[in-house]
């Protein structure tokens, strides 16, 4: 570019009061290539943005440069303004005179020369630019929601809602995830099935939800607004097309297996719909539990089955679905607290985890909402070991976040069904939502005995006639510093919430990152906490991370929103500052290939060189610096603009 | 004349350049020295243009980029460590001072720590004086 | 060593004979006995013209890569030859499955050019291949004579400007003739940085400063990747100890990075990698 | 005449031939023996059995500076490297280097343009041959007619013996230069002797030879032959051979700026380099390194042979001694023309 | 001493964009000192090595007429480093230029014969020049009749356009503009060069062809001159090679015992037939 225009703001006494605008523009007027230089008041005002706009035009400019405030303020502003005048946006260079120079420096002599320098780099820099332009791609209006839980349904019902046609996918054969399981929800206590099952219906009854239970996601290929996924439908044995959820089958089947829905704490038939109010409501058969599967005899259900849906020979199929969006809602896992042997969970019966509390709570679970051990009697003290495998860097460095809530919430609910001596051995309470404090002191009146302390051991191994019979506690109270040894019935150990275990396989399908704990990682945790690095995938609930089902909620409606700013458009404008691959030059190394984040680069093993696809690519330059001939080409920030701008900066 | 450092800054555009932002806002006052060119992730950093920064008459060269974990870009600064790093030793093993060299975390909260640092920086670079070595002998003195 | 060259022979012409390799790479002769050449033997009655003896320094797997993908070759290499492999196979340059390593136990060479026996000091010399598939010979057992960076002990312990001094007159002698590069096995660029013209990086014209940034851009260019062959310096005309240098650089990155290259298939090039818990520390 | 100085006294000549004119002489560095210009006499060494690198760089430096420029905004000014060399002298320069200059004289300074900065050059400079009286494995001169004592070409040829360097003036510049240095001594009968056995003795000294009837045209014939490639296999394609090479002149031509300023410079480039013939439009007819490498042999062995009526080579070993693989430019027209 | 590498002042008059591409310019320069001009004596065919400090040099063939005194043309592509800055040049700029240099097209040769100019795209620039050089009053009866096939791939990328309907209007040379693809203001012909040539089908009495273009033009027009029964000797081209110097020393433009700068760039095909198949 040699028909260069440099415009130096004074931005009031801004910059005007340490710079000396009249020698900069001066200094400026004489660098080569520069036609004109001018001072203004204020630049980014109408007179100045026409001031700048008459130049490009009467003097045929080629290249701006605008010496005012960070690019980061008004950079947009003054592309625009270069656009306004038929000069494309990128032929234009801010300089910062103002956070850089006059507000950080006191001496005038000082901020004026390093003024110059900037603008002395950004006129080497000008000379190089080369004009971009915006593309753009058409955009799939569908999106498709993996996972089936709270997270998962909500984020559904909000696209839905706006018209858009979105496939929900859960791998299970019922929607609902861990919140069906629940029985009250804390803070407020209300019954979980109450507000969860509408939900669920409704996604059954939305036209514009595609309910796809036992599939999984295989492959996901191509980028935001055209995701090309293949599902994998798994075999159910009934084919639901003829199934009328009359359930005869289930009746009569022979087949029983451990219930996943009462985390083992109960049976369910082979063939059998999770729990009463599964969605939808048509049963699968369970291959390994199964009769007929297992001894080549029994087809009762096919007897039972007035539909004829019953097919033994059904076999997983595939379906390849493109959206523009898609959110990623696949949960957590309770972590196995067998490892974490002084509990004893597994070696006394007497040591139950969370989920399995839920179940006994509720009226649908195995003892019928009756708060009974598996011997069939009623605890007579309980003690809620918070922090199990959480909050402890041998196992998870992180807060689990739910857990000091839900203690107090079966407190609350030992205390209601039972009349046991409830302790909470907690290590710090935390109770930082909407109505948890509140929630924590109306437990505290509940007569509860809080301990603070992490409960070291579980045993059986007494030591005293009232021990006797008893699982014993062992634990230090911080707060008196005294040793305790606390008889209890039952033990409810409060596990980490944790990544599922396939995780790190889902996160590669999706080509998502993953945090040091497996969890989904978001763009940025502060500013951008539902995006993932790849555009297009977005988070919802535990799978980023612990969390509660109020922040769960918001967060899938907040992923909704944000796919809906991709579904919403007709066609999606690209970086226009990406890479690209010059063939001449490129070594075939495949440096690119391996360090990008967002698999931009890809590798032609018959031409030897590397491709980018530039709808993927952000425009970091990290495979530019990854690419020892120089043969990614970072468009606006080349090799050859940034020497161009440090000999710049360097001269004077 | 004494002697006044000409440092090339680097900046990334997400946390150093808007930490140096945040500097000038709230008027914090530092050296004039460090010219900071601008760049989107401190992983575009080729250890060639040190070299080129060094040979251009660099006193010394500063880069900044977002905190470890919070690259923008998610995890261009971890690259970016590696590189710098090992940069630092071939310099210093061709005999350049190492301290001309410097590489930190400056998140775009840290105006403060911005200024510090281009402070710091330019003090030691002015204690050790003018770079020779690399910077490009020129045929014509001006 | 004539048991090396003559099993060297032999599985030469197995392996063309039975087509497992289209060519095998190792030395013939040249103009005279103390300057044998690399050789490729692409025919059965080529194998008689393979020697080997000391003075076959050469690194032969520096000329995998002017084979399209999917040649199958047999190639013989030494200790630091093999690493080499190990690093292309890294960098998906050549493929596991193509390769024949004909592995040669043996590391009395010596340097043509200047007589001198190559040693720790001038090569990484491992006494046996790390990787290969027919080993030609008995494993090396005896010595240990210290670590390949013992070199750097004294550069090192240089006053830095002393180093620069030290620097500056080697760098200065460069002629840019790129023989350090072409010796190179993992410099299979082409066309080098150092060729571009957008931007040119150094003035092409020699001098302290352009040879700097093309030698120091090289040293980062073959970070994590160089196996300390030596052939770079061997191969200086005006014998600029290169491999010292890349000496330095390796046993940096050993020390930041904890990874030895060319020594694991499964290892990933550190330039290219990162892990979240490498150290600040690394930077100061 | 024939002049002498003790070899304690070398020295003080040496000084002597400083204060006369620009002094390029062998001297002792870390990889060998090379020439440079002296500001110390002490530098000068005579015990050396060839240089690294050829004299070439005498009349045709690596870089050569044609013009200092400085970019204004409206105006470039320009400083044009005076042609007007300081007068030279070539010390030490084997006989078979002497032979390179005129074959280099014949593309610089005939076939209509003349290059001014060769020609200059070497008007202004005296040469002061210098005997050898050993023979390297690699070299060949004597395939060229020349051997270890010729004189040709020379304007002073040097002979050093136990005591004494001896000094012949050969041409009227030598004699010149000979007879302005006080320094030196009239040579003794026994001297003289002794110079005319050392020619004679030079003169049996036995190279490599080869056989250059009709090798031009072999070569040029067998362009096609698959030969190229299997002898090229080796070939790394850097440019040592071209760059210690006493005849080989191939430059770019380079503009060389920093800050607004900069020099237009003569820089030595390679036919072996990738880049020397590629083309701005990504075009290039020499991508495979066996074409480069029958480009460097034919271009010394046939393509000069045709334009100049002689062959582009003095045998001087440079290249195969420099090889890092050990190709000998002997060995490969040999065998190329054998394969005819 | 005469420096063959110092290039001769000369500034920018006048910069025409000869494509809708913007990216084929063509620079008319005149000379600083009179004397130079004097002494730049050039034949059409004939290039020069256009030169600007700082970024270089490029050969360039000359694409006016040395009929036309006063000034000397070239018509330059976007592409290099050099061809770029000249590109960001205006007029009244002042460049340097080396020339002339090479051979040219072989005038003597030409004489009295028929003469078939075949051009593609942007490699008409040194075919203007002889065309110019042959139509002008003193010389044009030296040629006989003159035969122009000249194409394009789009009519916005036929250079020299108003020359073009100049020759247009005359009847002492026979026009074939073509371009491969019109577009709504084209009104002329479609169709590649080479059917154009066999459509015209010039007889090969007495004539020689120049051809300039693409490779791809002319391979497949070749095949139709050798059907009209033009000799190789009577099929004159100009190469195009990497060149430097400009004089024959650095050995970039070698081709056997050739250098394109300096034997060349012109050559007949039966001269081409004998240089080493490198170019």
């Amino acid at each position: 570019m040699s028909r260069i225009g440099v415009f130096v703001c004074h931005c009031g006494m801004n910059i005007a009061k340490t710079v000396r605008i009249d020698d900069v523009v001066e200094f400026a007027g004489e660098l080569p290539g520069v036609v004109v230089a001018e001072g203004y008041k204020f630049m980014c005002s109408t007179p100045g943005q026409e001031l700048i706009q008459e130049k490009i035009k009467e003097c045929n400019l080629d290249g701006v440069i605008v010496a005012a405030c960070s690019p980061l303020m008004h950079e947009k502003t003054f592309r625009k303004v270069a656009e306004g005048a038929g000069l494309n946006q990128y032929l234009l260079t801010i300089v910062n005179i103002r956070e850089q120079c006059s507000w950080v420096i006191e001496d005038e002599d000082e901020a004026t020369s390093k003024a110059k320098a900037l603008i002395n780099g950004a006129v080497y820099r000008t000379h190089l630019l080369a004009p971009l332009e915006s593309r753009f791609i058409d955009v799939n209006p569908e999106a498709m929601v993996v996972g089936g839980g709270i997270a998962g349904i909500q984020a559904a019902l909000e696209l839905a809602a706006t018209g858009k046609k979105v496939y929900l996918v859960e791998k299970s054969p019922t929607i609902g995830g861990h919140m069906a399981q629940f029985d009250k929800t804390f803070p407020t206590l209300d019954c979980s099935a109450c507000i969860l099952t509408p939900k669920m219906d409704a996604v059954l009854q939305n036209p514009n939800i595609d309910l796809m239970t036992s599939c999984e996601v295989t492959e996901v290929k191509g980028f935001v607004g055209n995701f090309d996924v293949t599902v994998k439908q798994k075999a159910r044995y009934v084919d639901h097309d003829k199934c009328n959820g009359c359930l005869s089958c289930m009746e009569k089947c022979p087949g029983r297996g451990l219930s996943e829905f009462d985390e083992g704490l109960d049976k369910r038939k082979s063939i059998y719909i999770p729990f009463p109010q599964a969605v939808p409501q048509k049963p699968v058969i369970d291959r390994e539990t199964c009769i007929y599967f297992k001894k080549g005899k029994c087809r009762v259900c096919e007897q039972v089955c007035e539909q004829d849906a019953i097919d033994f020979e059904q076999e997983d199929t595939y379906r390849d679905i493109t959206v523009g969006a898609i959110i990623a809602a696949t949960g957590y896992g309770l972590m196995d607290t067998t490892p974490l042997v002084q509990y004893g969970y597994g070696k006394y019966p007497g040591v139950y985890n969370a989920l399995e509390v839920e179940r006994l709570f509720n009226s649908t679970g195995p003892t019928e909402g009756k708060v009974v051990m598996k011997d069939g009697k009623e605890p007579e003290s309980i003690a809620i070991l918070h922090c199990i495998g959480s909050r402890d860097t041998n196992y998870h460095e992180y807060c689990s976040r739910v857990c000091c809530m839900y203690a107090l919430k079966f407190a609350h609910l030992f205390k209601e069904k039972t009349s046991a001596d409830v302790y909470q051995l907690y290590i710090d309470m935390r109770c930082f939502g909407k109505g948890y404090e509140e929630f924590y002191n109306r437990l505290l009146e509940e007569n509860v005995k809080f301990v603070r302390g992490k409960a070291a051991r579980v045993t059986d191994v007494t030591v005293s006639p009232d021990e006797e019979g008893k699982l014993i506690v062992e634990v230090e109270d911080t707060l008196s510093s005294q040793f305790m040894r606390l008889p209890v019935d039952m033990v409810v150990l409060s596990p980490a919430m944790e990544a599922q275990a396939d995780a790190g396989e889902v996160a590669r399908t999706f080509n998502i990152g993953v945090d040091k704990d497996n969890f989904f990682r978001e763009k940025h945790p502060k500013l951008d906490p539902l995006s993932t690095t790849t555009d297009g995938v977005f988070l919802a609930g535990a799978c980023q991370g612990p969390k509660d089902i109020p922040d769960t909620v918001a967060q899938a409606i907040g992923a909704a929103a944000e796919a809906l700013t991709i579904v919403g458009k007709e066609q999606l404008e690209l970086e226009a500052a990406t890479v690209y691959v010059d063939p001449y030059v490129c070594c075939g190394c495949q440096n690119c290939v391996r360090v990008c984040t967002y698999s931009a680069p890809s590798f032609d093993v018959e031409k030897n060189v590397s491709e980018i696809n530039e709808a993927l690519c952000k425009g970091c330059g990290l495979c530019a610096a990854s690419c020892p001939t120089g043969a990614i080409i970072a468009r606006h920030f080349t090799n050859d603009q940034f020497i161009g701008e440090m000999e710049g900066l360097m001269e004077f | 004349m004494e002697f006044e450092p000409k440092i090339l800054g680097i900046a990334c555009n997400w946390c150093t350049y808007t930490g140096a932002d945040l500097a000038g806002t709230t008027r914090v006052q530092y050296p004039h020295n460090v010219r900071v060119a601008r760049v989107m992730c401190s992983s575009r950093v080729n250890p060639a243009f040190i070299f080129r920064a060094f040979q251009l008459g660099s006193d010394g060269v500063l880069i900044g980029g977002c905190e470890p974990g919070d690259c923008h870009y998610s995890t261009g600064n971890y690259y970016a460590r590696r590189r710098l790093a090992i940069t630092k030793k071939i310099l210093e093993f061709a005999g350049l001072e190492p301290e001309r060299f410097r590489v930190e975390w400056i998140s775009a909260s840290d105006g403060i720590k911005f200024a510090e640092v281009v402070k710091e920086f330019t003090e030691e670079i002015r204690a050790l004086g003018p770079q020779t070595k690399f910077k490009v002998k020129k045929d014509i003195e001006t | 060593m004539k048991d090396i060259e003559n099993r060297l022979k032999q599985e030469a012409k197995r392996l063309l004979e039975s087509g497992e390799a289209e060519v095998v790479l190792a030395y013939g002769r040249g103009y005279d006995e103390k300057h044998p050449m690399p050789y490729a033997a692409k025919a059965v009655s080529d194998v008689d013209n393979i020697v080997f003896d000391e003075y076959c320094t050469f690194n032969m797997t520096r000329y995998l890569t002017e084979y399209p993908l999917g040649t199958k070759i047999a190639i013989a290499v030494k200790s630091c030859d093999s690493r080499t492999l190990i690093v292309l196979m890294q960098e998906e340059k050549v493929k596991r499955e193509d390769i024949v390593i004909l592995g040669i136990p043996y590391r009395d060479m010596i340097d043509s050019k200047t007589g001198k026996a190559i040693d720790n000091s001038t090569a990484c010399n491992l006494p046996n291949p790390v990787l290969y598939d027919i080993l030609l010979g008995d494993e090396v057992t005896e010595r240990d004579d210290g670590s390949p960076y013992d070199v750097l002990k004294e550069l090192e312990e240089m006053e830095l400007d002393v180093r620069w001094e030290f620097w500056s007159k080697e760098f200065s002698k460069c002629i840019r003739c790129y023989a350090c590069r072409k010796a190179c096995p993992m410099c299979y660029c082409d066309p080098c940085f150092i060729d571009q013209s957008q931007p040119r990086w150094a003035d092409k014209s020699p001098s302290l400063e352009s040879n700097l940034m093309f030698h120091l851009t090289r040293f980062y260019h073959l970070a994590g990747r160089c196996i300390d062959c030596g052939e770079c310096s061997r191969a200086c005309p005006v014998d600029i100890p290169l491999h010292l240098f890349h000496k330095k650089v390796s046993k940096e990155c050993e020390e930041m990075f904890d990874q030895v290259s060319g020594m694991s298939l499964d290892d990933k090039q550190v330039m290219v990698d990162f892990k979240m818990e490498d150290s600040d520390e690394i930077l100061l | 005449m024939l002049k002498k100085i003790g070899l304690e006294k070398l020295n003080e000549f040496v000084s002597a031939l400083i204060e006369k004119g620009t002094l390029f002489a062998p001297v002792k560095g870390d990889a060998g023996v090379d020439f440079q210009e002296i500001k110390n006499a002490g530098d000068v060494t005579l015990d050396f059995y060839n240089t690294l690198q050829s004299p070439k760089c005498v009349f045709f430096p690596q870089t050569d500076d044609m013009v200092r420029y400085r970019l204004k905004k409206e105006t470039t000014d320009i400083e044009e490297i005076s042609l007007d060399f300081e007068p030279r002298i070539a010390f030490g320069i084997r006989p078979c280097d002497v032979k390179s200059f005129e074959i280099m004289d014949k593309l610089f300074t005939r076939g209509g343009i003349v290059d001014p900065y060769w020609e200059s050059r070497r008007k202004n400079t005296t040469i002061m041959g210098y005997a050898f009286d050993a023979v390297d494995p690699a070299d060949f001169y004597g395939a060229f007619g020349i051997h270890a004592a010729d004189t040709t070409g020379s304007d002073v040829f040097m002979v050093k013996g136990e005591k004494n360097l001896l000094l012949k003036a050969i041409t009227e510049k030598g004699e010149k230069l000979l007879s302005s240095v006080d320094t030196l001594e009239d040579a003794l009968e026994e001297d003289r002797k002794y110079f005319e056995e050392r020619l004679k003795k030079g003169a049996e000294l036995e190279t490599r030879t080869l056989s250059l009837e009709g090798v031009a045209g072999k070569l040029r014939d067998m362009f096609g032959s698959p030969y190229w490639e299997k002898v090229a296999a080796p070939c790394l394609n850097c440019g040592v051979c071209t760059f210690v090479c006493p005849t080989c002149h191939c430059f770019d031509i380079q503009d060389e700026t920093l800050f607004g300023e900069g020099t237009r410079r003569k820089i030595w480039d390679s036919c072996m380099f990738t880049d020397f013939t590629l083309e701005a439009s990504g075009h290039n007819p020499r991508t495979q390194k066996s074409q480069r490498l029958r480009q460097r042999v034919n271009h010394k062995f046939s393509y000069y042979v045709t334009n100049f009526e002689v062959t582009s080579c003095v045998g001087c070993g440079r290249c195969t001694r420099s090889c890092p693989v050990n190709i000998d430019i002997l060995t490969v027209v040999e065998e190329a023309v054998e394969s005819v | 001493m005469h420096n063959p590498y110092r290039p001769i002042p000369v500034e920018i008059t006048k910069i025409v964009t000869e494509v809708d591409t913007n990216d084929i310019k063509t620079f008319r320069l005149s000379f600083v000192n009179k004397e130079d001009e004097k002494n730049f004596k050039y034949i059409p065919g004939q290039f020069a090595e256009l030169s600007i400090f700082g970024k270089g040099e490029s050969p360039i063939g000359i694409a006016s007429s040395p009929t036309q005194p006063g000034y000397i043309e070239f018509t330059v592509q976007k592409a290099g480093v050099l061809t770029s800055a000249l590109h960001d040049l205006e007029e009244g700029t002042q460049i340097g230029i080396r020339g002339p240099l090479g051979n040219s097209w072989p005038i003597d040769y030409l004489e009295g014969k028929n003469i078939v100019i075949v051009g593609g795209g942007f490699a008409f620039t040194t075919l203007r020049s002889l065309v110019n050089y042959m139509l002008y009053e003193d010389n044009r009866s030296r040629f006989g009749n003159i035969t122009v096939v000249y194409g394009a791939r789009t009519p916005g990328l036929l250079i020299y356009k108003n020359e073009l309907a100049a020759w247009e209007e005359r009847d002492d040379i026979d026009m074939y503009v073509t371009v491969d693809k019109g577009d709504e203001t084209w009104a002329g012909r479609e169709g590649f060069v080479p059917t154009v040539c066999k459509e015209v089908g010039p007889s090969s009495e007495n004539a020689v062809t120049v051809i300039c273009g693409p490779p791809i033009m002319i391979r497949f027009t070749l095949p139709v001159f050798f059907d009209l029964g033009f000799s190789k000797e009577n099929i004159i081209t100009s190469l195009e090679m990497k060149m430097k110097c400009g004089i024959g020393k650095c050995g970039r433009c070698n081709v056997g015992e050739k250098y394109i700068c300096k034997d060349g760039p012109v050559f007949s095909l039966a001269e081409l037939d004998k240089l080493t198949p490198e170019y």
